[in-house]
């Protein structure tokens, strides 16, 4: 009786698959050593064409972090880790961009030496 | 089971007030270990704005083109992205029942966390050593702080790795402890995630001189 | 003893403190139409529906109205709408930053005036102020003629302070190795107070100096005055005065050490100490505002 | 450090006797009050044996009515502590005039201000709010308990843990001189190199990891542990405020905790945030504080707007109007609270589209606020409003946040804000607001629920007096402060040249004193209750006519909340349950399954203060022993398999009859 109900037999815990662990590592080989040899070899010759490019590899790479190995879709906890997920990004777009914005416009405004 | 005085009759017909058998809410601890990352997800991004805001501020000290030893991040990078495979195939091993290979796969990626923190400590002592310590320039705090509290997630990661594999020779593949590990392979897969930010924003890009 | 004149940010003495004020009183106006409205309803309907008024109507499952829903939104939006226009307007328009066109209502800045320059420093715990055009200093005693734009660039030895002169204009904050700017103009001979107004530690009670609006003849007199009572600010002085004090009295300095501003705002007043502006290494941006200091000491 | 190893250095860090502010009258009187109290207590509890009871029954409870009672009495507590630095405040500047230093120097002053800010928003106000969501939640979603219950006993302690820090620092070594948000470089280690501020830092950085756990726990509960039925659109208003603040607690607290750790890096290893050389920059302090802080003033009032949507329906006898533009208020508030810190720092030098941006964004949160009360106003409308104490509560504040309300919004206007920033017009904005809305709902809260908890109803006459003191007082306390900010007072003054400004601050004064007398009937209410216990008994489980489920069950609930599930098809469950004639089933009990107490949390707590106090005295032997104490303790703990149980059937309809008797 005692164990009645482990009652937590029902539960789900997210599947892995084998391929799909297999593609996440490849692609983010890949999206790693692209950006790597970008900027040590000095392959563009402008500096924040370089930095546009890796920055768009890194969210693409988070990306694929996100969905294959963190397993992120719309189903799973009734949707409610993407909810929390998508809320986090804008709150995490908020205060990173927000405290540049501020922060830059207040170091143009009073840093005489600076920026 | 309808009961007279827990069901009633109302303009939508009958409705059931009460559930007369055993009720068990789902089970939590997923999407509270998810939101627990998220909120760490706030911290970090508190220390990358600030590394944003003072990654200039060298204060007549070295800056990142001179410190910043690539090769060494990529061979770091490179131990994390395999830890996350090798964690990876710990969680398949354990999708099929099999004890012995979770902990095989598992205890590999222990070390190639600690791998990782042995090269990030060096890192640091190097830089120390030289006189680029984070109290040289707030642009090296900022990067202490950032690369440290990365680190430090990763050194809990670690032990708790090891009080995992220690419960999970004792106790098997329980449902408690699957969940456990699932939890730390969320934790771990989100350290990556972290360092992706970081070696980008903070190596890569402060490399450019 | 409880007059309207005591309420300097209401009544104050300067145009950009004028105009502050007036803007809260339109902002109060514009919200008062909601507000009022607001208030008097709830007193009314919790005295018409109290539960022993049997006469007033009973409708306990009435829950929803589109109608109501939509003035329920839209009326604090329209308020907030305009109110949001004035905001925009009054902020870039009082920007502290921006220099005066105007010296008071209908009168715009006669052609060939340049602003009065003072430069403030926000020192434990009193304020020090650089006249460059003149070449004097004073502690804790600022004075300014009268329809005269004034330019105030304002930084702190170490605390986080805020330069306040209510009478005058809004406050602005100064900080170590940073440079603030406030423009304002005083139009009414008279004393007025001024202090910081963010708190600072032990010393912040007393971080008090008296703000004097002088006629052209009463502030010449006063830097006469300054000229002949003073002492010298020399490197030295400096290091002395910098030294942490309290309630400190007014004192003048008749010749101050070139570029002592700047080595303030720079933090390198020290002999040998790398000058932030200088420590930037490579980052050849906004040197603009360190040339133009220079311009001043250049005289 | 020095060179040479010095073992007494490593132990005992930069305590000694010294630290025991032995020399301050005020302090040693205090001192001795809390002692002798405190000594009477202890003894009063060991006289009647009920140490063993108080760590079975309470501090190792995982029952989140018992833990939710627990945290309302911390607060009371800790009000008391608040308050009387409040009064001490207004009398010094009540007096402080001209040749007249008053009775407490600056260096006094300052800290008194500074513990009371912190003391009211964390130690007050937040174990308010939590506790009452964590009596309230899961019994309004018909759940058992919280989905982490471990957690949610150790996020008290840790609470608990923090306030006992900030109440140390009165009587060993000093609390910090530096307000409430502790801004750089004041609180660098250059300018305050004793122990204030570090109290500060570790006491929050206790009480954030308990708050933030809490918040983790409480929106899986309401995701996960709703009653069948009860969908989003479904849920009770409180729970939707519950949620939205559960929200902000999550996303806001990491930032305090990463901008603490800053400041304290900079304290402990010399390192350069927010220094002035070397390239910090405090402005930055400044900002993170606030994208924390400002969303900390919505975590607070957020579940009291939650509280009075649910009083005005049931006093007014009435369904709430407009449910779904409540629920969308809420949200949309939440967001925006996220787009708005920069308010709190317009006049440090942003330049003019930065500060009409975030201006423009604070106001509009006005909207959905101002929807907020037109929905209570059309509530009251055609309802049938019985005056019972907590709707006094409520119309006083509907008629005092909306003027709170409207001077915020006076001050988003960034050109408005240059002349009232740092004035005592500020002062009175949020004591407005917080009082108004906060403390007032807090009030409404307890009278609205206490019979719930206890079983019996609070006395209606002391409760009354409580609201007329309060609300005059009120008035009188803070209007005369609107005043002397536009006569241009400063915060954070111990002391005025003015001597036409003296009277302002008596009538304040008198406004005090009147709350002061509000707050000894607010305590005398519940001793009056108590011995009127019998007459004031309510049997029924819904002495106010409710319509959420929490009326449902019996009072006090019992431990398991619910014997059966409820099943949810309404807004109002409760209400339409009641309308149909429905009755708790009798008979066909299962066993239910329940979590095990324990006192891991106490334990884990309790190192961690130790941790604190050993860091703040730079006790780094000790401090290094209790953190591998603290990583083994929570290590052992996750070694504890055995942690839940089953009340069997019988039990169970031992439990429920026994119920149904007392009712009969
Ligand atoms: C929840 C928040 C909260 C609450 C409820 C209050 C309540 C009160 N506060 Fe509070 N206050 C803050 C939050 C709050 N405050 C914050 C955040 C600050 C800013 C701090 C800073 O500057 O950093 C502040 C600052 C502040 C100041 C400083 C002003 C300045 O800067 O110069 C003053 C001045 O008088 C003040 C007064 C009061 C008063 C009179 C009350 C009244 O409501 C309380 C009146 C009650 C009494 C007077 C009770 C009498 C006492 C008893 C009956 C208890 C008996 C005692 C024992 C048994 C031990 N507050
Ligand atoms: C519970 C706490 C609480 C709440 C709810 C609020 C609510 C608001 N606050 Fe307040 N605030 C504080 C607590 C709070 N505040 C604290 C503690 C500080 C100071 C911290 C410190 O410095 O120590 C502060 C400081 C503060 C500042 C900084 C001032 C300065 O430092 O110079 C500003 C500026 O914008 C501000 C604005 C607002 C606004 C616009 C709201 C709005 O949310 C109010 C919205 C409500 C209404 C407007 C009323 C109802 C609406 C209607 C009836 C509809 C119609 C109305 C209109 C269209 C106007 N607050
Ligand atoms: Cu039912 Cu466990
Ligand atoms: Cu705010």
């Amino acid at each position: 009786m005692s164990d009645h109900h482990d009652h937590e037999h029902h539960e789900e815990l997210p599947h892995a698959s084998f391929s799909g662990y297999m593609i996440g590592f490849l692609a983010s080989v890949f999206l790693t050593a692209i950006p790597f040899w970008l900027v040590m070899g000095n392959v563009f010759d402008s500096n924040s064409t370089t930095a546009m490019v890796i920055l768009g590899f890194a969210v693409v790479q988070i990306l694929v972090h996100m969905v294959y190995f963190l397993h992120m879709n719309f189903q799973s906890e009734g949707g409610w880790n993407m909810l929390s997920l998508l809320f986090t990004a804008v709150l995490l777009f908020i205060t990173l961009f927000g405290s540049l914005w501020v922060m830059y416009n207040m170091n143009v405004r009073m840093m005489p030496g600076m920026m | 089971m309808s009961h007279p005085t827990a069901t009633a009759a109302t303009k939508n017909g009958d409705l059931e007030f009460f559930v007369r058998g055993d009720h068990h809410a789902p089970n939590g601890t997923l999407l509270g270990f998810w939101l627990y990352l998220m909120s760490d997800c706030l911290i970090f991004a508190a220390l990358f704005a600030t590394y944003g805001v003072l990654s200039q501020s060298f204060a007549g000290g070295p800056t990142g083109a001179d410190l910043f030893d690539l090769p060494l991040v990529a061979i770091n990078t490179a131990f994390l992205l395999l830890s996350s495979i090798t964690y990876g195939f710990a969680l398949l091993q354990m999708q099929q029942n099999k004890l012995q290979g979770t902990l095989l796969w598992l205890a590999l990626t222990g070390l190639l966390g600690t791998a990782f923190l042995s090269v990030e400590l060096y890192e640091f002592y190097h830089l120390i050593h030289q006189g680029a310590g984070p109290q040289r320039s707030a642009f090296l705090t900022a990067f202490f702080a950032l690369v440290g509290t990365h680190g430090l997630h990763v050194t809990i990661g670690v032990i708790w790795l090891v009080t995992l594999l220690l419960q999970l020779s004792k106790h098997g593949l329980t449902l408690t402890n699957r969940r456990r590990v699932f939890c730390l392979s969320m934790f771990w897969h989100f350290l990556d995630v972290i360092w992706i930010g970081v070696f980008t924003f903070v190596y890569l890009m402060g490399s450019m001189s | 003893m409880i007059s309207g004149c005591d309420w300097v940010v209401m009544s104050p003495s300067g145009d950009i403190a004028a105009q502050q004020a007036d803007l809260i009183i339109w902002a109060t106006v514009l919200m008062l139409i909601i507000v009022v409205p607001v208030i008097a309803l709830t007193l009314l309907f919790a005295w018409r529906y109290r539960a022993s008024n049997k006469k007033a109507t009973y409708q306990p499952d009435w829950d929803h109205s589109t109608h109501l829903e939509l003035v329920i939104w839209a009326a604090p939006l329209a308020i907030i709408i305009a109110l949001g226009a004035m905001t925009w307007v009054s902020t870039h328009q009082l920007d502290p930053y921006r220099p005066l066109d105007r010296v008071d209502e209908g009168k715009p800045v006669p052609a060939g005036v340049e602003p009065l320059v003072v430069e403030v420093v926000a020192m434990d715990w009193k304020w020090l102020f650089f006249y460059p055009e003149y070449d004097v200093a004073a502690v804790n005693e600022l004075a300014a003629p009268l329809d005269r734009p004034i330019k105030f660039k304002i930084t702190a030895t170490t605390m986080m302070n805020s330069f306040f002169i209510p009478a005058l204009a809004g406050q602005i904050y100064a900080m170590g190795g940073m440079e603030t700017q406030l423009h304002a103009v005083i139009n009414e001979e008279g004393v007025y107070d001024g202090f910081s107004a963010n708190y600072s530690g032990a010393g912040f009670n007393g971080m008090r100096f008296k703000f004097h609006g002088k006629t052209d003849e009463g502030f010449a007199q006063w830097l006469d005055t300054v000229k002949s009572q003073g002492t010298e600010l020399s490197r030295t002085a400096y290091k002395e005065l910098e030294k942490p004090s309290q309630y400190d009295p007014v004192r003048y300095f008749n010749t101050v050490m070139p570029g002592l501003y700047d080595a303030i705002l720079n933090r390198c007043v020290d002999p040998g100490t790398l000058c932030m502006k200088d420590m930037m290494g490579g980052h050849s941006g906004h040197q603009d505002h360190s040339q133009h200091e220079a311009d001043h000491y250049a005289h | 450090m020095s060179d040479t190893f010095d073992l007494g250095k490593m132990i005992f860090g930069r305590l000694s006797l010294e630290a025991i502010p032995y020399h301050d009258p005020i302090i040693v009187a205090t001192f001795a009050m809390v002692a002798i109290g405190g000594v009477a207590l202890l003894v009063a509890i060991t006289r009647a044996k009920l140490w063993g009871y108080l760590w079975t029954e309470w501090f190792t409870s995982i029952d989140h009515k018992r833990i939710g009672v627990m945290y309302m009495i911390l607060g009371i507590v800790m009000m008391l502590r608040g308050f009387a630095d409040a009064i001490m405040m207004r009398i010094q500047q009540a007096i402080a005039f001209g040749d007249s230093m008053g009775y407490l120097p600056p260096d006094h002053y300052d800290q008194i201000f500074t513990a009371h800010g912190v003391i009211m928003i964390f130690f007050v106000a937040m174990p308010f709010v939590v506790g009452i969501m964590n009596y309230i939640v899961p019994l309004q979603i018909g759940a058992r308990d919280v989905a982490f219950p471990f957690l949610n006993n150790f996020s008290f302690w840790m609470t608990a843990s923090g306030a006992i820090l900030v109440m140390m620092s009165l009587f060993v070594g000093e609390f910090a001189k530096s307000g409430w948000l502790a801004y750089p470089p004041l609180t660098g280690i250059l300018q305050s190199p004793g122990v204030g501020v570090d109290y500060y830092i570790w006491a929050l950085q206790i009480a954030g990891v308990g708050t933030l756990l809490s918040g983790v726990n409480f929106v899986v509960t309401i995701v996960k542990m709703r009653a069948p039925g009860m969908s989003m659109m479904k849920m009770p208003v409180f729970t939707w405020t519950a949620l939205c603040t559960n929200v902000l607690i999550v996303a806001a607290f990491p930032v305090l905790t990463a901008v603490l750790a800053m400041l304290s890096m900079d304290r402990y290893l010399d390192t350069n945030f927010f220094t002035n050389d070397l390239g910090g920059n405090a402005m930055m302090y400044v900002n993170l504080i606030w994208i924390w802080g400002h969303p900390e003033v919505y975590i607070l009032i957020l579940p009291l707007f939650g509280v009075f949507s649910e009083i005005v329906a049931t006093y007014s006898g009435k369904r709430l109007f407009g449910y779904s533009s409540m629920v969308y208020a809420t949200v949309v508030i939440t967001i925006l609270s996220y787009l708005v810190w920069l308010h709190h720092f317009f006049t440090m030098g942003s330049g003019a589209t930065v500060n009409s941006f975030f201006g423009i964004t604070t106001m509009i949160i006005s909207i959905p606020t101002g929807a907020k009360v037109f929905n209570w106003l059309f509530t009251m409308y055609r309802g049938r409003i019985k005056f019972d104490v907590p709707m006094l509560w409520t119309v006083g504040f509907m008629v005092t946040f909306v003027i709170g309300g409207m001077t915020g919004v006076l001050l988003a206007v960034p050109s408005a804000d240059f002349v009232l920033h740092n004035s005592l017009f500020l002062i009175a904005h949020f004591h407005n607001v917080i009082i108004g809305g906060v403390v007032f709902g807090v009030f409404a809260a307890i009278a609205y629920w206490y019979p719930k908890v206890t079983g019996y109803k609070l006395d209606p006459f002391w409760g009354k007096m409580t609201f007329w003191f309060w609300i005059i007082g009120f008035y009188l306390a803070f209007m005369p402060l609107y005043v002397l900010g536009l006569m241009g007072v400063t915060r954070r003054m111990s002391h005025f040249d003015d001597p036409s400004l003296q009277i302002w601050f008596q009538i304040a004064l008198v406004g005090a004193v009147l709350i002061g007398i509000g707050i000894i009937c607010f305590l005398l209410q519940f001793y009056f209750s108590y011995r009127k216990r019998d007459q004031l008994r309510d049997e029924t489980g819904d002495p106010w006519d409710g319509r959420t489920l929490e009326w449902s069950t019996t009072s006090p609930p019992p431990q398991y909340n619910f014997a059966f599930t409820p099943r949810v098809h309404d807004n109002d469950a409760w209400w339409q349950m009641k309308a149909n004639g429905v009755k708790r089933p009798q008979d066909g009990f299962l066993p239910i399954h329940m979590p095990k107490n324990t006192a891991a949390g106490v334990v884990i707590a309790g190192i961690s203060t130790v941790l604190g106090f050993t860091l703040i005295w730079h006790m780094w032997l000790p401090a290094a022993l209790s953190l591998v104490a603290l990583i083994l303790a929570t290590i052992v703990h996750t070694f504890n398999y055995d942690r839940d149980y089953h009340i069997p059937a019988d039990e169970v309809a031992r439990i429920e009859t026994q119920a149904s008797e007392v009712k009969a």
